[in-house]
Parts: C-alpha cells; structure tokens; sequence
C-alpha cells in the first residue's frame, strides 16, 4: 500500500506564485487564483494551497490555528489540549464550498486564540516559542489532528487538488491579503495527502518551494536538535524550521538567511571585499548544516514581509514583476503577465540572490 | 638448532627465462631473501625470509618475480586453521605475546561494503563538477549556536578557532619512530599542497618539520614524548591521545633499537631507550579529568587552537563520544578497528574493538539526539579504503576522515605487516638510513597529492549525481545511503533504510 | 636545455639505471632479449661505498673538453646534447683523457661510447630515469 | 672585424669556432698550403691501419664547415710574411690579404736531421700530413712483401709503425733513446709496451743510431745493418715560427703567447704546434704539441680576437695512444712523489707533488683516466679529496659529497 507523507519522503515538482502590496493595500484571493491557474500544467492535482497576510484584522492580536481533524476522537482531544493552554475567542468550521474535484475532505476547522497567561508564565517561554512547541508537540503526537497554521492575522489555506480549484473550494474571494502566496503541487508517487499541501506554515512563516531539496537529510537531522521535528518529511517543512530557527530563534535576519541556506560558493567569497568575506564566512561555517542544495524556488512569507529565493545555481524558475507598489513573483513569467499585464519592470533573480519585499511606511504606519 | 615447526608463508617464483640476474630484488630486499649463486650463476632465494613486500616485485624490470602464498597445507580443519595451528607453534617456540602491524585483517564485515549511495533522476538534477562549482572545503570545530551584534548589528565572528581543509580528509596520526622521516616529509608536504593536515602522532615534531606547522596536528598522548610548548603552538591543532583503533586500551612500545639521534631528540628521550606510551594518560582517570587536559592545552596555546581527543570505537563510543564532546573538546576522532599501527599484540588488534561504521552511526546519532552535536567535529578513520567509504562516512554523520593505511599504500606500503621489524623495504617502517632514503618525499609527497585529488574528484563526481554541490549538504545527510543486506538492527545502528525501501 | 641529473641523496644503488641504459642502447625489443646471460656495458655506471651511491654518465657540458679534443671530429654537439658517430671515431680514447667525469667508455665494437640521451635510440628519452625507482636520477632544465 | 688565419689544422678550427662564439658576422679567411679541408692530423695512422678513410678523415668537420661558419679559404697557397704594420698577409703568388686580426696556427714540420747517404734513399718519407700517409700507402703496396725501417721510437714512429705492422714483411724501428716513447713514459711502462709492440712482431733497436744509408740498408752507430725497402723518418717535429718571427713577434723554440694567445705584436695571436704553452704540470714553457692544446688554444685565440675575454692557463703534456690494442693514457709531469700500480698488464703511476697530483701513466686499465687529469688541470688540493679512493681509481666518489653535487646535480654556488 502507498505510504503517506510523513512515513515516506515524497519527491515533488512544482509551480508557485505570489503576490505583496508594499502599500498594504488589500486585494481578495481572484488574482493569485487566476495567476496559478495558468500555470495548471506544473500541479498534477494532488496538492494545492494559499498563505494570505492581513486576513483577519479583527482577530490580529491573536493565534489563527487552522486544523485538519480525520476524526472526531482527534478533534476532541485537539481541542481539550487547545483549551488547556489556550484562551480561545472564536472558533468556526472554516468556510468551504462544494466543489466536485475537491474530495475526502477532511473536517477544516479555526481557532482564534492567545495563550493562558498562566501557562505562559508558568512554561518560562517567549510566547512564540511557547505557540510553536504546542504545535509541534500536536501535530507530532496526536494522531488525526495536524495544525496547518499558526500566525496571527494570516492563514494556510490548502486541499488535496488543482490549486486553482483549492482556491474556489475555500472561497479566497472573501479574503483579503496584502500578501498572497500560492502553490500547484506535482508530487511524483503520493495517494495525496491534505497536510502534505503548500504552504508549510510555523506561526507566520510560511513557505511554498519548487524543487527538491538534495541536502534534505543533513538539514533535517541538524534542525530536529532544536526541537524540530520533521513530521511530514517534506522540503517546504524543514524550509519553514530552518528559517524560524534563523530567524525568530537566533535573530538573523532575511538577507542573513538566505546567505546561510543558499550560501555563496566559496569562489564567490573570496571575491568579495574583506569585512563581507568575513561575514559570509562566518555565517556558512557557523551554520554550515543549514546549507539547503538542490534546486529550489521558495517564497517565505511572514509579516509584514516576503523572500523570494532560488537555490544558488537557479537550478528552478523564477520571475519578479514590479507594478507601482505591487510585487508579483512567480514560477513562469505567464503567471505574472496574466493577472498584470503591464509591469514596470520584470526580471529574474540570479541564484543565491534573494528578493525582499516589505510593506513600506504607507503599509505599516 | 630445535625443529621449526613452520613452513614459510611464501614461496617466491622467479622466472628464470625472464631473470637477466640484474640483482637489483638483492640489493632491495632488507630481509635478504634474494641472492646470487656463482655456482649455479642464478638468482635463489631463501622464503623463509620473505614478508611478501614485494619490493622485490616491483622494481624487478623483467617481471621476473612474483610471490605466492605457499599451497603446503595443513589436513583440513574448519576450526583448527592452518593460522591458528601457526600461531600456537610460534608461542610454543617463543613463549611471546604476538606482535602483529597494520589493521585488523581478520573476516568481519564491512558496513561500507554494505551500504549504497543515492543518485538523482528526473525530479532532481544531477550536478556536473566539471562545469559547476563543487566544493568539499570542510571546516572543523565548535560551531557557536547563536549570534552576537556588536553595537552596530553587524554579526560578531563568534565561532572557536577552526581548522579549514580545502578536502575533507586529513592523514592520521603516524609517530616520527614508527614512520620514518621521509614517510613524514612526505605526509607533510602533501598535507600543505592539499590544503589539509597530517599529524605528528605521539613522537614529537622533528625540527625540519615545524615549517610545515600551519598543516600540522600535534599530538599529545599518554608517553608525552616531544612534548613542549613550542610544539603545541607549532601545530594548528591540538590533539590528545586516548585510544588508538587497532589496540583500543594499551599502549605503545617504540623499540631502543630506533630510537637514534634524531629521534631521541625529538622525543626528548635518551637515545637508545625503549620509549613506552603507557595504556592510560595517568593524569586522566575519569572524564573530569580530560576537561583538564584539555583546557591546559587551550590554556598553554591562548585558546587559538582546537583541541581534538582521540578515543578508539568501543562498545560504548557514543557515550564516551558524548562526554568527550563535553569536555571542551573542539573535534572528536574515532578510530576504528580496522585501524592500523606499527606494532601491537595479534590478539587485540584481531579482537578488540567495533567497526567505525557502526561507531560513526551511534556518534553522530547521539550528540544529536543531545542537542550537541553542532558543538564538536567528528573525524573519523580505520580504515577509509576509497573515496566511497569516504562519502559513505560523511553521509552516516562525519565532518572529515583521516586516513593512515590508504596514504601509506600510496607512499608504497604493501601491507605485508610486518612493521614491527624495523625493515620496512619501502623506506616507510623503518629508521635505517639506507631503508629510509627509498622514499623520495618528492615522489612520496605527489602520490599523496595524486591520491588525495583522486578521491576529491571522484567524491565530487557522486556528490554531483546526487544534486549535491557542498559537503556540508551531505554530511549526516543518510537519506543518500541504502543497506543491502544488512539486519534491521544494523540498519537502526545505521541510520539507514534498506535498498528498495 | 633538459639534462640529466643526479642527486645521490636519493640513490638506492640499486644498478637499475644500468640495466635499464643497457636495454635502451641495445636495439633489441625487450630487455630480457638485450641482457640474459649479458654482461652489462651500460653507460651510466653507479659508483657505490659504504651506503654511498650514485650514478655516472654524460653531463653534455656547454663547454665540453671531450669534443674539443677529439681528434676525429667524431664527437659533436647535437641540440646542446654530446654526441658520438662512432663510425668516425678511432678509438684513440683522448676524450677518456679528457672527461673530468669519467663518462666515456670503451665499447665492445672498439668506438668509445657515452650517453647520448636515449636521443638516438628508440625511447626517445632518458630510459635510466624512467628506470630510477627513487627519482634519484632526474631529466630536467635546469 | 676582418680576421685571417694562416694554416688550416686544428688550432685553426678552434680559432673558427672560437670566433663565431662570440662574432657571427665578421668576415674570416684561411690560407693554407695544404690543399685539403681541414683534418685530424693524428688520424694518419689510423687511415693506414684502415680504422678510418680518407673520406671519414675529411670530416674532421663537416664538409659545409667553412661555408656555415662563413669563412673564406685560400688553400694550397703559402702565406710569404706577414706585414704587421700594414696589417696584411702576402701570399707567394702576389696577392695580399688585409687583416684586422690575425692568428699564425702554422704547426709544425718534420725534423730531419742531415744522415749520410739519406738522399740516395729512393722511397723514403716523413709521417706528418695526409699526403705523406698516401705516399707511404703507395709505397708498401699491396703485397705485404716490404721491409720497413722507421727511424723515430716517439708517438709519430711507434703510430707509423702501428699503422702499417699488419702490412709489412718486417718493420724496424730504430731510436737513439734507451726506451721507446723517450719523451711521454718513463722506463718501465716504457719496457711493458714495448714488450707487447714487440709481440707484434715489430723489432726495435733502442740506443742505437743510423751511422750512413745505402740506397735499400741503414748502417748502425753499433755496427750493425738493417735493409729496407721503405724508410719512414720520425725523428721530431720544428715548429713553424718564420712567419711569426718575420712579423716581429718574440719567438723562442716556438711562438710566445700569452693565456689569451696574443703575441707580443699587436692583432696577432697564435696557437697550436707552433707556440710554447706554459705547462702548469711541471711549471715551464714548452711546446705541447698535441691536438687538444692547439684547439683550445685557437679557441681562446678566437674569442680574444672577436673581443671576448677568454684565457687558456690549463694547459698540460697528455696522451692517449692505442698500440696494437694496448691502451695507453698519460698526462702531467713524472717529477715528485710515486705511486705505482702495476701487474702483468696494467701499469698505473700516480705522481704528486705540493699537495697536488701533477702526473700519471695509465696503461692496460685506462678507464676514468680524465678524473685524474682533470685533477691535474684543475690544480684540486689532494687534502680537499679522499686520496686513498682515487688512488684505488678514478672515481667521484673520492670528491666531497657537495663537490659531487655541483659534478653531477647541476647545483652550483
């Protein structure tokens, strides 16, 4: 019998698609839907999904958990586990409407929710490591249950099927993101597995990847010493860890995390003046392990933020489009062109090289 | 003169339509197996002096030589082998413990032999190094696990000081006495082209060689010998000493009959005496005591150089690994039982000991599973053949190798093991002068070098079928590797699926 | 221009370089063919005592006192390397008198002979130094 | 520069290559009275013996020597004088030949002192030149039927009589010295070739002097007579000085010449048989004539005069013969302390003088012996070497392990 994510690394092809409103303006999930529909030839149907930013404004002081439950039972002692260490202020089966490709669903449900002070103060954690470890902690140990999203004001949306056809199914045009990202899956032997969909998302970091990764194993057995723990075996999971590590945990920042996981090669260093020598030095003998190689093209989403990054041959495809404010990235240039036509400037980022959107003081006063 | 009870091992065949009495098997063979008969105006030998060195062989310019195992047999007894019954004459004879050179020779098997390593297809691109960069520099040391800024929020250099090799293997640690000087010359020139180190083993750094100290790891181990301060800040490492794979719990024993000027001077001891290493450091009798050691070191050196212990692969490695890595420790090295010496009792080298393979995979495995494996370095050797097992280890969790028996070969070793004599033929065993100057270091240095790039090329070449194009990807990276067959609990020791899983 | 080189320090005095010229300068297909039951008459000669050895033959001076003595114009340089057309040479030894080295012998077809760099031969190069297992014999520019 | 070379031997090739070293374009000129190219002297008798040809000889250097090295020849015609004044050579027929710089290489002749009745002696010779070795040739014909009678123990009569022994009915040689070879051995490695000369079937008369010829019999100072059909006269050599002494340079037995082989009149240099060199053997001036002085004379003559600094101060008496297959090498001068090798065949004599080897005669064994006169020329303190071993033999291994590394491992300094 086929073995599901998570018992058997799985192998993937892919497309994926972005789009980030520097001046925080808003838009609903139409575009990114159309914009990933064109590239329908790179998903085969068996795994689809969103990440928007800015989609719960009314609820954005708190944890939005959207789950996965295949049975009751898991859904109950879900919940007992998120009542016991949560204050939870809404919850609701998330939204769906029939759709006739997207089947076997499982029970989607959301949380809106902030940590008991006391077991807060009581677990000695910064609150976002506290959120994490319980959702690790779930997703590791309890069987049926698998919490797909954890950030606040931003949410996972993904299914079993044509990403497009994911989108409908869980009605995007009634979100609104100032940053969307999206994924087609194209896995290469899986039945399909919900959890094993895009984005991969830990708290607000969410990430979609094209490629597979060929350091997988090295980057996995490095990240689990940090309390990590690899349950779906897939690229886009250890991604995710590898940038929260870097990132919440040690404090590097965006451009510092892609000089450690898509580090330059050597060559490339000792061309660089001194003081950047010795910074790029450091940071891929520092964390050497966290080298990702492979090919690969990701968008990181978090915050108020976007990275886009290829692996350092841009070994995958990859284009950015600029319109005003607005910034698309995309697998093939089809997927920008199509939804914005006339770009002010398109181009393709070299490997190793990330691309760093922020929302800009219009978007964040 | 008693009855020997032994048949010679070897017999040598000389061709005698092909031998043009040259004479050059005579005068290359120390153990004056070859001479000339005016008589009979013919080549004869004596086997029973032969250690089948073949140096004899190999300079032969008529190929007139070979060496075969003598088919003079004892009656058939699967228990009571021809070697057991050997072994039982020679004690009888002798009343001595047996000395025996090199690694353990003996059947067990070989994990590396067992393993299969992974290539991409379709869903991921092989890499070609000949027109991608592909990189195997390796750096060795405690990695920081956090970062500091400064005031400015530039990033800190935190990292402890490191050792950088431009290919992951290092030459292991073989003693100035035990090898000789140009085998060191050698070693050391090839470890500064390479970009990587040798080690001085536990006999001191010759005088010659300190210009050599940036690619140098010096030794410290249990008989202290040319041990002082300007040799432990002559190296770029540091490394103590607890075990060694081929006798994992004895020490050693450098004959008074090598122990000449020069290395009397370098080991600082009086030149004629045996110079004994004992089994244990005596100031090291618990792991506490070893933290000591080894902040002396970096206390003696300004905290600039790693220190690496060196613990032979035992039954309980990844615990002792463990504390090792605990005790301040920059880098840790196993050594395996296929590891090789210049002289140790038959027995324990035959009998004591794990396989590195299993060591590695237990070692790497636990300091993960403590969260501190980012914390050391883990060399491994004993006995890295090729460049396979050489990715093989890095894959199972090693950050580099170091190889002892494999540049021997290349430096001309046979592995007629027979070091123990002193009159090693290829100029490498042995402190006789006129043994001693076989080995051209120039010669010896470039088929280091050769050896060396060899495996570098061809380690890069499947790092590159498996879409990998920096070492550090595939260190610990055991998805790349498959059993066959192999017992499930190998394959947990491991770390490994089966082929076909 | 290459010449050959000699360091002792790496000499094994293992006499291969004279088997090895012997088989280059005797025109036959292998050496086992030129040298069984053959008394050598190499002309590179390895003078050894007490541990000490090293080889001998033709330094192919710039300024060499065999050629300027020669009394039959046989020895001449060719491309900086000394040569010998013993067809022309008498035997009359004046560069034996000559050599500081000691590199010219007598041959067995009564024309002195010397090395002559496998130049003439079918190796094409030094075959005493391809047969130098110890690098103690060198073909380099120096 | 214009250079001019009067003779056409050895020295003058030197001086041809010594100048083209340095000068590649400076028109040179060779007057010669010999009409052939230039060859070996010493090959005479080897044509004789029939160990060259006449062909061979003439390729003493390549038959486009002259053409490649520029040089313009003027052969079969004598050089009259030299005017060094107006700096010209007159040549018997008339013509004058200019020069810028000039070298007298005019060799030697044969000596032949007045013998009575040595004119009614028909078929008669010296053995000098290529035309005498033709003229004995014809002499002996083919039929080894001649009785030969050579007047001369010394290098030129004991080669003569190598060169024909295999072709004559009976060969004599008659010397007034006691020993054969007077003036290159001493008596007794003189007595151990002329013992096996002598097994060759060759007889000699030592002490012994022609009182009076008759046509075909040489009637001896002791009494006694010996007939012949050819004679050969080998007495010694003169140098041709007449030249030089008519251009006004200072002329002794042969040409003074300074190291750069300048004589004492300017532009003129000389070399070969016709000078004195300085034995630095034995400490004094005497004529060395042997071919690798006059080549290495004429050499340095040829850079001087092409403006190179060059200096010939190693010249010294040596020899190597070959007589009916025994070996001969000396060198040096006999004047000191001995050291004497000596069996049935071999025969070795080492000479020292002053902490420096200044002589030796090897016969037999003569393998290596340039190590030893190389010893000699290069003036090397026996003390800085191990004696006992090269007194063993020639070897290298007796020079001190970083004097064998410049010999033999191109390391200098």
């Amino acid at each position: 019998m086929l073995q599901k994510e998570g018992q058997i690394r799985i192998p993937a092809g892919c497309a994926i698609s972005g789009i980030f409103h520097r001046d925080g303006a808003r838009e609903n999930g139409a575009r990114i839907i159309e914009s990933i529909r064109t590239m329908h030839d790179r998903s085969n149907g068996l795994g689809g999904g969103f990440a928007g930013y800015g989609i719960y404004p009314e609820y954005a002081d708190y944890y939005a958990f959207h789950v996965f439950y295949d049975t009751q039972a898991a859904k109950d002692a879900c919940e007992q586990a998120l009542e016991r260490h949560f204050d939870i202020v809404d919850l609701s089966r998330i939204p769906t409407r029939r759709h006739p490709r997207i089947t076997d669903e499982p029970m989607i449900w959301r949380y809106f929710a902030t940590p008991l002070q006391t077991k807060l103060a009581s677990s000695q954690l910064d609150e976002r490591e506290f959120v994490s470890r319980f959702v690790i902690r779930i997703n590791h140990t309890l069987e049926g249950a698998y919490i797909f999203s954890s950030g606040k004001n931003m949410g996972v949306f993904k299914a079993n099927g044509f990403p497009e056809d994911v989108g409908e199914y869980y009605m995007l045009e009634n979100y609104e993101a100032y940053s969307w990202t999206c994924h087609g899956r194209y896995p290469t032997n899986t039945p399909g597995w919900w959890g094993g969909a895009h984005p991969f998302a830990l708290l607000d970091t969410s990430v979609v990847h094209n490629g597979e990764i060929s350091s997988y194993d090295a980057n996995r057995r490095f990240i689990e010493m940090f309390g990590y723990s690899c349950d779906l075996l897939t690229d886009t999971e250890v991604i995710t860890y590898i940038v929260d590590y870097l990132g919440r945990k040690l404090g590097l920042t965006y451009p510092e995390i892609a000089n450690v996981i898509a580090a330059p090669f050597w060559s490339t260093i000792e061309k660089q003046p001194p003081e950047e020598r010795e910074r790029l030095t450091y940071l891929r003998n520092a964390f050497a392990s966290l080298l990702v190689t492979g090919p690969f093209s990701i968008l990181v989403g978090f915050t108020g933020g976007l990275m886009a990054l290829n692996d350092r041959l841009k070994l995958r495809s990859m284009v950015v489009g600029e319109k005003d404010d607005t910034v698309y990235i995309a697998s093939e240039e089809c997927a920008v062109r199509v939804i914005a036509p006339a770009l002010d400037r398109i181009w393709t980022p070299r490997g190793g090289e990330p691309v760093i959107v922020r929302l800009n003081e219009r978007g964040n006063p | 003169m008693a009855i020997d009870f032994l048949y010679p091992q070897y017999e040598v065949v000389r061709n005698y339509d092909r031998c043009i009495a040259c004479r050059a098997c005579e005068r290359q063979c120390a153990n004056e197996v070859h001479f000339y008969d005016p008589e009979f105006q013919k080549m004869m030998a004596d086997e029973s002096k032969c250690v089948a060195c073949h140096r004899c062989v190999s300079l032969c310019p008529t190929r007139a030589l070979k060496i075969v195992k003598t088919d003079h047999t004892f009656k058939a007894n699967a228990n009571w082998t021809g070697k057991a019954i050997s072994e039982v004459y020679r004690q009888a004879g002798t009343g001595g413990v047996l000395l025996s050179s090199m690694g353990n020779p003996e059947p067990y098997p070989i994990y590396w032999d067992k393993m299969l390593i992974n290539a991409s297809q379709v869903t991921n691109p092989s890499i070609d190094p000949l027109r991608e960069p592909m990189e195997t520099r390796t750096f060795l040391g405690k990695k920081p696990g956090k970062v500091e800024r400064d005031r400015d929020g530039r990033l800190v250099p935190n990292l402890s000081p490191q050792l950088e090799l431009n290919v992951p293997v290092m030459f292991s640690a073989m003693s100035y006495g035990s090898i000789s000087y140009n085998a060191h010359a050698s070693l050391a020139r090839a470890a500064c082209a390479l970009g990587t180190y040798y080690n001085t083993g536990e006999g001191g750094l010759h005088q010659d060689f300190y210009q050599y100290g940036p690619h140098t790891i010096v030794q410290v181990a249990s008989g202290r010998f040319g041990v002082h301060k300007e040799y432990l800040e002559a190296g770029a490492a540091i490394e103590i000493k607890m075990g060694q794979g081929a006798k994992p719990g004895i020490g050693g024993h450098l004959p008074g009959h090598k122990v000449g000027p020069d290395i009397s001077r370098t080991r600082m001891i009086p030149e004629g005496t045996d110079a004994i290493s004992p089994a244990p450091h005596h100031d090291i009798y618990s792991i506490e005591d070893l933290r000591q050691l080894v902040f002396s070191l970096k206390e003696a050196t300004a905290y600039k150089k790693p220190v690496m212990v060196k613990i032979a692969a035992v039954h309980n490695v990844a615990a002792i690994a463990s504390g090792v890595a605990r005790s301040g420790a920059d880098i840790i090295c196993i050594d395996g039982y296929r590891g090789g010496t210049g002289a140790a009792p038959t027995r324990i080298r035959d009998n004591v000991g794990i396989p590195i393979e299993l060591a590695l995979a237990a070692v790497d495995q636990r300091l993960r599973d403590e969260g501190i494996r980012d914390q050391v370095s883990v060399v491994v050797g004993g006995s890295i053949r090729n460049s396979a097992d050489l990715l093989k280890a890095i894959a199972l969790g090693a950050d580099a190798c170091y190889i002892a028996t494999a540049a021997l070969l290349a430096l001309g070793c046979h592995l007629c093991r027979s070091c123990q004599t002193g009159k090693c033929n290829w100029g490498i065993a042995t402190q006789r002068p006129e043994l001693v100057k076989r080995l051209n270091p120039e010669i010896g240095a470039q088929r280091l070098i050769n050896l060396v790039t060899a495996w570098d090329h061809e380690l890069k070449e499947m790092m590159g079928g498996m879409g990998i194009n920096s070492i550090e990807a595939l260190r610990g990276n055991r998805l790349m590797l498959r059993g066959i067959g192999l017992t499930q609990k190998e394959l947990d020791i491991l770390g490994i699926k089966h082929a076909g899983e | 221009m290459k010449r050959i080189y000699v360091n002792e320090k790496w000499c094994l005095g293992c006499h291969l370089c004279e088997y090895y010229c012997a088989f280059a300068n005797s025109g036959k297909s292998s050496m086992v063919k030129a040298l069984k039951d053959h008394k050598i008459a190499p002309r590179i000669r390895i003078e050894e005592r007490d541990g000490i050895s090293f080889a001998v033959n033709c330094r192919h001076c710039t300024d060499p006192l065999c050629v300027k003595g020669c009394i039959s114009g046989a020895l001449t340089i060719v491309d900086g390397a000394v040569q010998i057309d013993s067809d022309k040479c008498v035997g009359c030894y004046t560069c034996i008198l000559s050599c500081p080295y000691g590199a010219l012998s007598t041959s067995n077809e009564g024309a002195i002979q010397k090395c002559e760099l496998c130049m003439k031969n079918a190796f094409g190069q030094p075959l005493c130094v391809q047969g130098c297992p110890n690098k103690a014999i060198v073909y380099e520019e120096r | 520069m214009n250079y001019v070379i009067i003779g056409n031997g050895t020295a003058a090739v030197g001086t041809i290559e010594g100048i083209r070293a340095v000068d590649r374009e400076g028109p040179i000129t060779v007057i010669s009275e010999e009409p052939y190219h230039v060859y070996g002297r010493p090959l005479i008798s080897y044509l004789l013996l029939g160990k060259t040809t006449e062909e061979k000889m003439l390729q003493y250097r390549p038959a486009d020597f002259y053409e490649k090295n520029g040089v313009k020849t003027l052969l079969g015609r004598r050089a009259l004088k030299v005017d060094p004044t107006a700096k010209a050579v007159h040549l018997e027929d008339g013509a004058s030949v200019p020069y810028d710089r000039l070298c007298i290489c005019t060799g030697s002749r044969p000596f032949v002192p007045p013998m009575e009745g040595l004119d009614a002696v028909e078929d008669k010779t010296s053995f000098m030149t290529l035309d005498d070795a033709k003229h004995l040739d014809a002499m002996l014909g083919e039929h080894n039927d001649k009785r030969v009678l050579i007047i001369g123990a010394g290098l030129i009569g004991l080669k003569c009589a190598e060169g024909i022994y295999q072709r004559v009915r009976e060969l004599t040689v008659i010397d007034l010295a006691p020993r054969i070879l007077p003036n290159v051995l001493t008596e007794a490695p003189a007595s151990i070739l002329q013992k096996h000369i002598e097994s060759k079937g060759v007889r000699f008369l030592l002490g012994d002097s022609v009182q009076r010829f008759a046509p075909h019999t040489a009637h001896l100072q002791s009494g006694g007579a010996v007939d012949f059909d050819v004679l050969v006269v080998a007495v010694g050599v003169r140098p041709n000085t007449e030249l030089a002494a008519g251009a006004g340079c200072e002329v002794e037995r042969g040409i003074l010449t300074d190291a750069r082989s300048a004589t004492t009149v300017p532009d003129i240099y000389a070399a070969g048989d016709c000078t004195v060199s300085h034995d630095i053997a034995a400490d004094t001036d005497r004529i060395l004539a042997i071919l690798p002085n006059a080549y290495m004379q004429g050499e340095t003559a040829g850079r001087c005069m092409a403006g190179d600094d060059a200096v010939f101060d190693k010249a010294i008496p040596m020899n190597a013969s070959g007589f009916m297959g025994l070996h001969m090498i000396t060198a040096g001068s006999y004047d000191g302390e001995t050291y004497l090798e000596q069996d049935e065949a071999h025969y070795k004599l080492l000479v020292t003088r002053d902490n420096r080897l200044v002589g030796f005669i090897m016969i037999g064994d003569v393998d290596r012996a340039g190590i030893y006169t190389s010893l000699i020329r290069d003036r090397v303190p026996l003390d800085s070497i191990d004696f006992d071993l090269i007194r063993e033999k020639p070897q290298l291994m007796a020079f001190s392990r970083a004097e064998r590394a410049k010999k033999l491992g191109g390391i200098h300094g």
